[in-house]
């Protein structure tokens, strides 16, 4: 067997973004769940994201929590020990619906920052 | 392939233990809280697709006393698959492995600790809007 | 048919070491074994392996030849000291390969391997890896063998060795999870099986070693030499018999019976507990039979004293055992032991060269008679005794066939042997008879426990004599349960049973007629050493009514016999 | 009778005959002391000569009789039926292993993914006249990494295995590593490409299924620790700088 830098990164990023996401989800749950009361609207969240700084946070949250979630679920199926060609077929695909996912999440993050829908 | 798939589940009987079950409600929070994030970044896209009233409306619909109760369970879900993300990678990082049974009953407290603490204000922000 | 250079059969530390030794020269050699290499018993030895390194401070002095004399003088005075000098001698070279070979062995402060003290030697000079030397060894064997590439045959099974003319052509082995018989021609066949633990209810040894191994080549008239010989280890867990090594002593433990005493003061005041093993076991038995052991049937291996760290790190897996098999901890409660068969010193009789009468026939490890240990052996010197001579019987055969002229040859002796193995298989399976398997293992264990243990006398021999023939004659009708050829685990302890059977008629024979008492064989009738009479080998061979016995001389051209004392 | 009898439970497979596997009840007698391996060959000497299973020790070191009893993975001998406290015994073959009959496995798959890590010592240098030396501190750190007995309890336990046939398992990780450790050995570049793979460590999740099911106590998970950590070390240098 070959050492596999891809599955190595592939898997050391999952503990890094994890750790990472263990802080942003602090951050996240402590602005929005608990310090923020009653229920948000267009206004409130246009508010908070005048803020470059909680843009940034916001995108790096989107970024490292969609690596996370498509990573994992890629996992699950590597696990399974498919043929190579649906296995790459499959990373493949992952791959690109996450980055799809990040931009859609991008744009509506976009639409709270210039509080004009983007589209 | 089914059984591969959820060999995480089916196994448990094999393997009945505080580890196996962590592993598998590592997997099963996982892809659950995975489903959650494509709808959570669909509903904030409202605002996007329908513009600011549209996801304001949506928000409203969202504070419903039921759907409190699920988003609290959703927090447990966060802070279970966090905390036990803790726990492996401190075993594989930090040579912490012959320790994991008792970093699972240090776990569990903080994650009790947490979630009563967390949902409780959560409630209690809740109760407050509506009174 | 399936051709080797080189078969060697059984895959414990002799066996794999022979193997190595061979592939040095032929890349065609393969190694057949009952289970897995791995699994083999030589896994099961604890204490070490012995050899004059001078490693440890206080054995500066040690050197070779008082190793030697240690061995000879532990052996009664019946090893071959040409035998045992060699054994010593090549100790320390065959001690060194195993560590550049990796294996982990316990280290002394400048990093060297460390030596403990061990019973019946001078000086400590018995290199352990924890009490799982024998363990390490196997498996650092295992890798040398997966890294020289050997081919092995795992879960096979010989049962007939191949003799055509006087020269060895191959033997036929049976492929244990289908049934199926195969033959397999060599050029020269490398006997590594073990001893015959089996024999005896109380024993120390796997339910895989047994005699099949030594009574294969003796039904092919190839004789078994000194088999009366047989040791009781004197400390073995009580109930399971589960080895406690020797290396509890010799780390300090404490032999004590009902009344507290440690007492071997009184039986061997200079070595006490680390007397040889023949010696402990004899007072142990003699302590339960005047009534100072526990339940009649048990002392107290007592460690309590040498401290929870020690226990843990030099004794760990005694530890674990005694917790899994007998719920107690050495480190609070000391261990309740009894003698229990251990090695037999006897085997299949061969020279310096591990050579026997049948050329291309080669034996070493427990199964073979090299007769370095004569009447008794000392704790490490069998796993020792297996890397010399596997190294040895490896590269003698290697020259054999280099010597010599024809090759591929005997098919038709394979082929007939083939033909009398089926037939002889499957009326053991077709066979109605009413004798159970179970009934006959359990009455010749007994008998040999019994009548022919620690301690022998001559009406309980001739009575042992005669069960055993009884239940040679009884074997014939036996019974099975399974009838199938595949996979029949059955058919397998059957025929090991046969074995077992031939192998016991030659020690009690032995036994009865060797009237003195030496090393392990303790006649209550004789109990003095008789040098005048009986300063020779037994040479049992094997004829279709019972065994004959012959007798060989000793080579004694080093030392010179003297009394043995501790 | 007045003994107690215990009931074995034991699957039993034939696959020239059976479609399926299906569980056989068997009655033994209790005695004192027994073991799990025991009443196993009481029943094969007794009562159905036709079940199979491998044993040779008896003492819990050469890991033949490695299988799952009630709800574990153990050795068939070193677990006292007492010690079970249940009257129902039920034996399964270990998992993720091809049922060669009732409970033998095939595990030539095993052997093969072991050898293919090249477990033996690779020494950098000729062999010198003595021993190698190596202090007590750097001999310590193989404690616990050379009592492996490879019964494959872990190999069996772990559910990657049965969803990855190509991963090499927590035994065979394990025997990598305990070379790793070794400070005679000089071929860790090598050990980590052959461990480092799709199918080697980065397969494992830390489940600890591996070290709960050790019957010898001991830490597999913790070795593909150590190696995963060996080659992130590695591997980060050469993404970095190239090479080391």
């Amino acid at each position: 067997m070959e050492r596999s830098p891809f599955a190595m990164w592939g898997w050391l990023l999952q503990r890094v973004t994890g750790v990472l996401l263990v802080i942003g989800m602090f951050v996240h749950y402590l602005y929005l769940h608990f310090i923020s009361k009653g229920h948000i609207t267009f206004e409130i969240v246009t508010a908070r994201l005048n803020s470059h700084w909680w843009v940034f946070f916001d995108i790096c949250l989107l970024a490292i929590i969609i690596y996370h979630a498509v990573y994992g679920l890629l996992g699950i199926l590597t696990d399974c020990n498919l043929k190579p060609a649906t296995q790459k077929t499959l990373n493949y695909l992952f791959g690109i619906a996450g980055i799809l996912l990040f931009f859609y999440g991008f744009i509506a993050l976009l639409t709270f920052h210039y509080k004009v829908p983007v589209i | 392939m089914i059984r591969k798939l959820f060999a995480f589940i089916i196994e448990i009987p094999d393997n009945f233990h505080l580890e196996m079950l962590c592993f598998a409600g590592q997997r099963l929070s996982g892809i659950l809280l995975a489903l959650y994030l494509f709808a959570h970044i669909f509903v904030i896209s409202t605002a996007t697709l329908w513009g600011g009233d549209a996801f304001t409306a949506v928000m409203k619909a969202m504070h419903h006393p039921v759907l409190i109760v699920l988003e609290i369970l959703l927090f447990a879900g966060v802070v279970a698959h966090m905390l036990n993300g803790i726990r492996i990678i401190l075993g594989d990082f930090f040579a912490l492995t012959k320790a994991q049974k008792s970093m699972i009953s240090i776990i569990a407290l903080i994650g009790f600790l947490v979630v009563s603490i967390g949902g409780f204000i959560m409630l209690y922000n809740f109760s407050q809007f509506h009174s | 048919m399936i051709y080797h250079k080189v078969l060697v059969v059984g895959g414990g530390l002799a066996g794999m070491r022979a193997a190595i030794a061979v592939s040095e020269h032929y890349t065609n050699v393969a190694l057949l074994t009952k289970i897995y290499p791995v699994r083999s018993h030589s896994g099961a030895a604890q204490g070490g392996i012995n050899g004059a390194l001078c490693n440890n401070p206080r054995g500066l002095h040690d050197s070779c030849e008082r190793h030697g004399f240690d061995t000879i003088k532990g052996s009664d005075f019946l090893a071959d000291q040409k035998a045992s000098m060699l054994l010593t001698a090549e100790a320390p070279k065959r001690i060194r390969e195993l560590e550049h070979w990796g294996c982990p062995f316990d280290r002394t402060e400048e990093g060297k391997i460390a030596q403990r003290p061990f019973g019946g030697a001078g000086f400590p000079r018995t290199c352990y890896a924890a009490d799982k030397t024998g363990h390490v060894i196997l498996h650092v064997l295992y890798e040398q063998l997966v890294k020289h590439e050997i081919k092995t045959y795992n879960e096979w099974m010989v049962t007939k060795l191949v003799v055509e003319d006087g020269i060895c052509r191959g033997v036929i082995a049976m492929e244990l999870l289908t049934g199926k018989l195969h033959p397999i021609m060599a050029e020269a066949v490398i006997f590594t099986t073990g001893g015959s633990g089996r024999s005896y209810g109380v024993t120390t040894n796997a339910r895989t070693s047994t005699g099949l191994g030594m009574a294969i080549p003796y039904m092919e008239g190839i004789p078994l030499k000194d088999m009366e010989f047989v040791q009781f280890h004197p400390t073995t867990l009580v109930g399971s018999n589960i080895l406690m090594t020797e290396g509890c002593r010799g780390e300090g433990g404490y032999l004590k019976n009902k009344l507290g005493e440690r007492f071997m003061q009184k039986y061997a005041p200079d070595f006490m507990e680390l007397a040889p093993r023949d010696i402990v076991s004899r007072c142990i038995t003699t302590e339960i039979l005047e009534g100072r052991g526990f339940d009649n049937s048990y002392v107290h291996l007592d460690l309590t004293h040498l401290g929870a760290h020690k226990i843990i790190t030099r004794l760990p897996g005694i530890r674990e055992i005694c917790i899994n098999f007998k719920g107690i901890d050495p480190i609070t409660q000391p261990i309740p032991i009894q003698p229990g068969m251990h090695y037999f010193m006897g085997g299949i009789d061969c020279n310096i060269d591990c050579a026997t009468d049948v050329p291309g026939f080669y034996a070493a490890g427990e199964c073979a008679c090299v007769s370095v240990h004569g009447a008794n052996r000392l704790g490490g010197n069998s796993l020792l005794e297996t890397v010399v001579f596997g190294a040895i019987a490896g590269e003698k055969a290697v020259k054999y066939i280099e010597g010599k002229k024809d090759a591929r040859k005997g098919e038709k002796a394979l082929n007939s042997a083939l033909e009398q193995q089926e037939s002889k298989i499957n009326n053991l399976l077709n066979n109605q008879g009413k004798e159970k398997m179970p009934d006959i293992t359990k009455e010749m264990s007994e008998t040999m426990l019994k009548k022919v243990g620690v301690f022998r006398k001559k009406d309980e021999l001739k009575a042992a004599l005669d069960k055993i023939k009884e239940l040679i004659q009884r074997y014939k009708n036996l019974g099975l349960l399974n009838k199938n050829r595949k996979c029949n685990q059955e058919l397998m302890w059957a025929l090991e049973l046969e074995g077992n059977l031939l192998v016991d008629e030659t020690v009690v024979a032995g036994a009865l007629v060797r009237e003195e008492s030496r090393g392990s064989h303790s006649r209550t009738d004789f109990p003095k050493r008789d040098d005048k009479n009986w300063l020779k080998h037994t040479v049992a061979t094997y004829s279709s009514d019972g065994v004959k016995l012959s007798y060989k001389e000793v080579d004694t051209s080093i030392y010179e016999p003297v009394e043995r004392k501790y | 009778m007045a003994d107690k009898q215990v009931i074995f439970k034991i699957q039993r497979f034939d696959p020239e005959t059976d479609k399926k596997p299906y569980f056989k009840e068997y009655s033994v007698p209790l005695i004192d002391g027994m073991t799990v391996l025991e009443g196993l060959s009481y029943i094969q000497e007794h009562i159905d000569g036709s079940i199979a299973f491998r044993s040779s020790c008896r003492a819990g070191v050469c890991g033949s009789c490695g299988m799952h009893i009630n709800g574990a993975y153990r050795l068939a001998c070193e677990t006292q039926i007492a010690n079970l406290e249940s009257d129902v015994i039920t034996i399964k073959p270990l998992a993720h292993m091809k049922v060669l009959k009732d409970l033998i496995v095939d595990l030539e798959p095993f052997w093969e993914k072991y050898r293919s890590v090249k477990p033996y010592l690779i020494p950098g240098d000729p062999n010198p006249e003595i021993e190698r030396l190596q202090t007590q501190d750097e001999r310590e750190d193989l404690v616990g990494m050379i009592d492996c007995i490879l019964c494959g309890c872990c190999q069996a336990a772990c559910t990657m295995t049965g969803t990855d046939e190509e991963y090499l398992g927590p035994a065979i990780l394990f025997k990598a590593d305990r070379f790793a450790k070794d400070s005679r050995d000089h071929a860790l570049k090598e050990r980590i490409n052959l461990t480092g793979g799709a199918h080697g460590v980065w397969r494992c999740h830390t489940i600890y299924n591996c070290q709960v099911a050790c019957p010898k106590k001991l830490d597999p998970t913790g070795a593909i620790a150590d190696l995963k950590r060996k080659s992130i070390d590695r591997g980060t240098r050469i993404s970095f700088w190239g090479k080391i």
